[in-house]
């Protein structure tokens, strides 16, 4: 059911972990629904240096998570703000129908963790 | 690369025997038994035959076994042929709520249709209180549903009791039994159950054909109306190379209960065992002691992991297992089993099933207690959930430690 | 001993490369489409490949393909199915009186719970009057159920027509076209039909396999409630040998359509003829055009000799045909299909169905041609009815010679 | 779904025909339900000396016509009605259940034989 690129993405996810000095976290989905993805900023400058995920879900969730980390890494802000879920999809090549709602958060945690990094930013 | 296949409760190969005994049905034996020709003959007697091979395994006469498609089937011909025939006397369905699909969406079907229906708790171990059960039956029951063993943790509901009950309210009972069937003596007179389901292709026959046994004198409407085949209880021209099947495999599942059913529970228990010692953080769904579980079934909740990314990266090393039912694969809820045994649901998102078949070694058990450690290990790293940085106020760590 | 098998409407053999498609689904490929690793992931191409295979042969799209164990249940499916979603908009039902058992008797119990139902009445040579059709219809109407083409007689009715009909009333229309498909061909949109069913065991498929078309956007409530296969359509497991085997008998079946229907219908004007020619007192029964029937349907009354009879002293010489519908061969009353066309219920006892198939030789008709006049004779010599010494008075002979 | 005796006496049967100076003839059943047997008797001294028989109707129809005549012969009239429907089905080693009300009508006509030749003989 799953494409080749999501295949090699779960098996083989890239930028998993955190980044301990972060500067922009966010969190999406809950345990109800069974998918939780974080991801883990380290922007300079207006730009992605650096993202790390963790994720608890799916084989979708997971490949999405990694894609993610791939597609916004190198981009500014506003660039990841454009990334979609949709996008991650397609950059797949597709996740089945019955996964496009549920599993494929990865673009929101991303905005997330974008919005905190702002926040932040603000804060400080 | 290895296959180790540890998901029996959701499909078996075919038996060679089986097949054997299934070729000649598409070659020179294609007739229709209903025919009265040469073509015709040559199978009357095969479908006839494998109805008592059916018939011998469960206890029951030929003639209280009508070959249906599969188990789906045989349970929507019970629910609903019980409900349009006993209209007169009543329109209540006792059931549980870790029955099949088959048997509680057809529920909830019938709701619809103005029946109401008691769907039975079950505790933490996932099993039934036999005086609420009691306690359920009104004047308006016309039917007890209860699965003879769970598909998903492997329960086995005590059904000669339930029969005991059922007898004393004179109420209809059926039992879900096609994961038992094969794997557990099943005998419809001591069960004292008035209908019964099996399907094939559980039990090393092929997809696509079940049997239900209905007693004698019960009055079922059918679910399929058309020629008379089956005595009038479900038209459609029979599938013989199927039931062929389906009575070998009977008739091999007698044959080889004892032997399977001992060889399959050693090696369950030493996966259990295994798991038990070799990864941290577990949780058995199910009765916890083993001789209360079909002998094939295990199912474990790796805490802080997702089910579909464990069977998937168990899948990278060969062996198929499966997170709750196969047949609910399509949905992402989780489990309706595991919930209503109040598993938290992140641990219900957790399970995954290991289901045995008599074909599985030792080897293959050595193999996955060698896998599945370092595989969990490696998905628990991945899980935000896992060494949770603020573990203190997370509340999903905060369920899950519970455990 | 020769075996000739001219009773194709009943069944048919297995195709050689049906049987080979088939085969591996019972040994490597065992999997449960539903499941997502290896095994399930074999597998589940597999059915997917069928349904377009299938939905290429009626001009639909593979989703408005719906799998299901044989063509009773389709029909089942579609009337019950239909009545149920459609209970708000009425209640009425039009079929004729000539359609298979899977659609009179569900329409007769339908009739029970409550439902209208109109059952057209055919003429003669057992057609349709299109002008009785269209004034039945009433608001209540909402369904209209017309057969492509008969399995006893092997009439084809003018299901486009109907179609036309239908979509101008825009009352839902279904078709069994269990006897057409592979045989004529069948256009779901040309022929604007809603619903359609077929059956794999009459087109070289395995027992067991059927399937129906459902057009997009069609409510049909589920005749069998459960799991989420087909897309919450149809529960239960995937019989995945016989819809892989189905969906290789369909692309074969387009594949040779026109080459086995012009063989068939040589060999059936080649044996009508010689019936004509070489045996008195006989009456054909169906449309009088050859080429308004099935090409390989013939249904002839062989007058003062009864039908069953008849066919096993051919039986005796290793041919296979058929009296009426192998389904109903159970039952002891004279044809249905023959009734209502108002053959002399006599005749309708004499009549035989003979049913060619692709594999049906030149050679077998010259010897079924030999075979039949000596043994229509050695039947009618026995008879109290042939050369009846008090014709005059006796009111049976009366209604015989009137042929 | 036949024995092997009905299959015998429905491929050989036994006694086909008319008997031209019968003193006994008897029919039964009906076009309508598919199956009418006609025997006719040759009594001589109370006993049956011969028996012929014509039917139509299925396979079952035609061995019980056959069997009846072969237990007819020689018997008297008065044992010859004793024979029963069941006692000829039982004769040919069981008939198919469906098959047991419609088409086992044989002893039926060889008593409505019987009947005829007793009539005759009485308005002789
Ligand atoms: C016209 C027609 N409809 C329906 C059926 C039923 O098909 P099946 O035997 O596959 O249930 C048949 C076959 O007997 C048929 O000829
Ligand atoms: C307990 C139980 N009941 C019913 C079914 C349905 O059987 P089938 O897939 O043959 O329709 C299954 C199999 O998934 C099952 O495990």
């Amino acid at each position: 059911m799953y494409t080749d690129k999501v295949m090699d993405h779960f098996q083989n996810p890239r930028n998993v972990g955190e980044i301990p000095d972060a500067n922009g976290v966010g969190e999406v989905g809950n345990a109800s629904c069974g998918d939780i993805m974080k991801i883990f900023l380290k922007v300079e400058d207006n730009v992605i240096k650096d993202v790390k995920f963790k994720t608890f879900g799916c084989g979708a969730a997971i490949a999405t998570s990694s894609m993610v980390t791939e597609m916004a890494i190198g981009k500014t802000i506003d660039e990841a703000l454009e990334l979609s879920n949709q996008a991650v999809a397609e950059a797949l090549d597709g996740l089945p129908a019955q996964k496009m709602h549920c599993s494929n958060l990865a673009a929101d945690a991303l905005h997330e963790a974008i919005k905190d990094y702002k926040a932040r930013q603000q804060a400080g | 690369m290895k296959q180790i296949y540890l998901d029996n409760n959701a499909t078996t190969p075919v038996h060679p025997e089986v097949l054997e005994a299934m070729l000649p049905c598409y070659r020179d034996q294609f007739g229709n038994p209903s025919s009265v020709h040469w073509a015709g003959r040559a199978v009357a007697g095969a479908v006839e035959k494998a109805r008592e091979q059916v018939a011998s395994l469960i206890g029951a006469s030929p003639a209280e076994i009508v070959f249906v498609s599969c188990g789906s089937e045989g349970d929507n011909m019970a629910l609903k042929g019980t409900v349009d025939a006993l209209r007169d006397k009543g329109n209540h369905i006792i059931t549980t709520s870790v029955e099949h699909p088959a048997v509680l969406e057809t529920c909830r079907y019938l709701e619809k249709t103005g029946c109401e229906v008691t769907y039975l708790p079950v505790d933490r171990d996932g099993m039934l209180d036999l005086a609420q059960l009691e306690a359920a039956i009104t004047e308006k029951t016309i039917l007890i549903s209860v699965m003879w063993g769970n598909n998903e943790t492997g329960n086995i509901f005590p059904i000669e009791e339930i029969g005991k009950i059922a007898r004393k309210y004179k109420v209809r009972f059926h039992t879900d039994a096609v994961q038992a069937v094969g794997k557990v003596p099943v005998d419809v007179k001591a069960a004292g159950v008035d209908m019964l389901v099996l399907s094939g292709h559980k039990i090393g026959a092929p997809k696509g054909v079940g049997a239900i046994y209905i007693k004698r004198g019960t009055r079922l409407t059918p679910l399929m109306h058309g020629g008379h085949q089956e005595r009038n209880r479900r038209a459609g021209t029979h599938n013989v190379a199927g039931i062929v099947g389906l009575g070998k495999a009977c008739e091999i599942a007698g044959r080889d209960l004892e032997k399977n059913a001992a060889h399959m529970r050693r090696l369950r228990d030493k996966l259990e065992e295994g798991i038990r010692k070799n990864v941290p953080q577990i949780k058995l769904n199910g009765h916890p002691d083993p001789a209360m579980r079909l002998p094939n079934t295990l199912n474990v909740s790796f805490a802080f992991i997702e089910g579909e990314s464990l069977l998937l990266n168990l899948d990278m090393y060969g062996i198929a297992a499966s997170s709750g039912s196969a047949c609910t694969s399509g949905s992402l809820e989780p489990s309706h089993v595991l919930g209503a045994m109040c598993v938290e649901v992140t641990l219900a998102h957790s399970s995954t099933r290991f289901s045995l078949g008599p074909n599985n070694t030792e080897e293959e058990i050595d193999y996955v207690l060698d896998v599945l450690p370092k595989t969990v290990q490696r998905l628990r790293e991945m899980s935000p959930l896992y060494n949770c940085s603020n573990e203190e106020q997370c509340e999903t760590c905060e369920t899950i430690r519970r455990i």
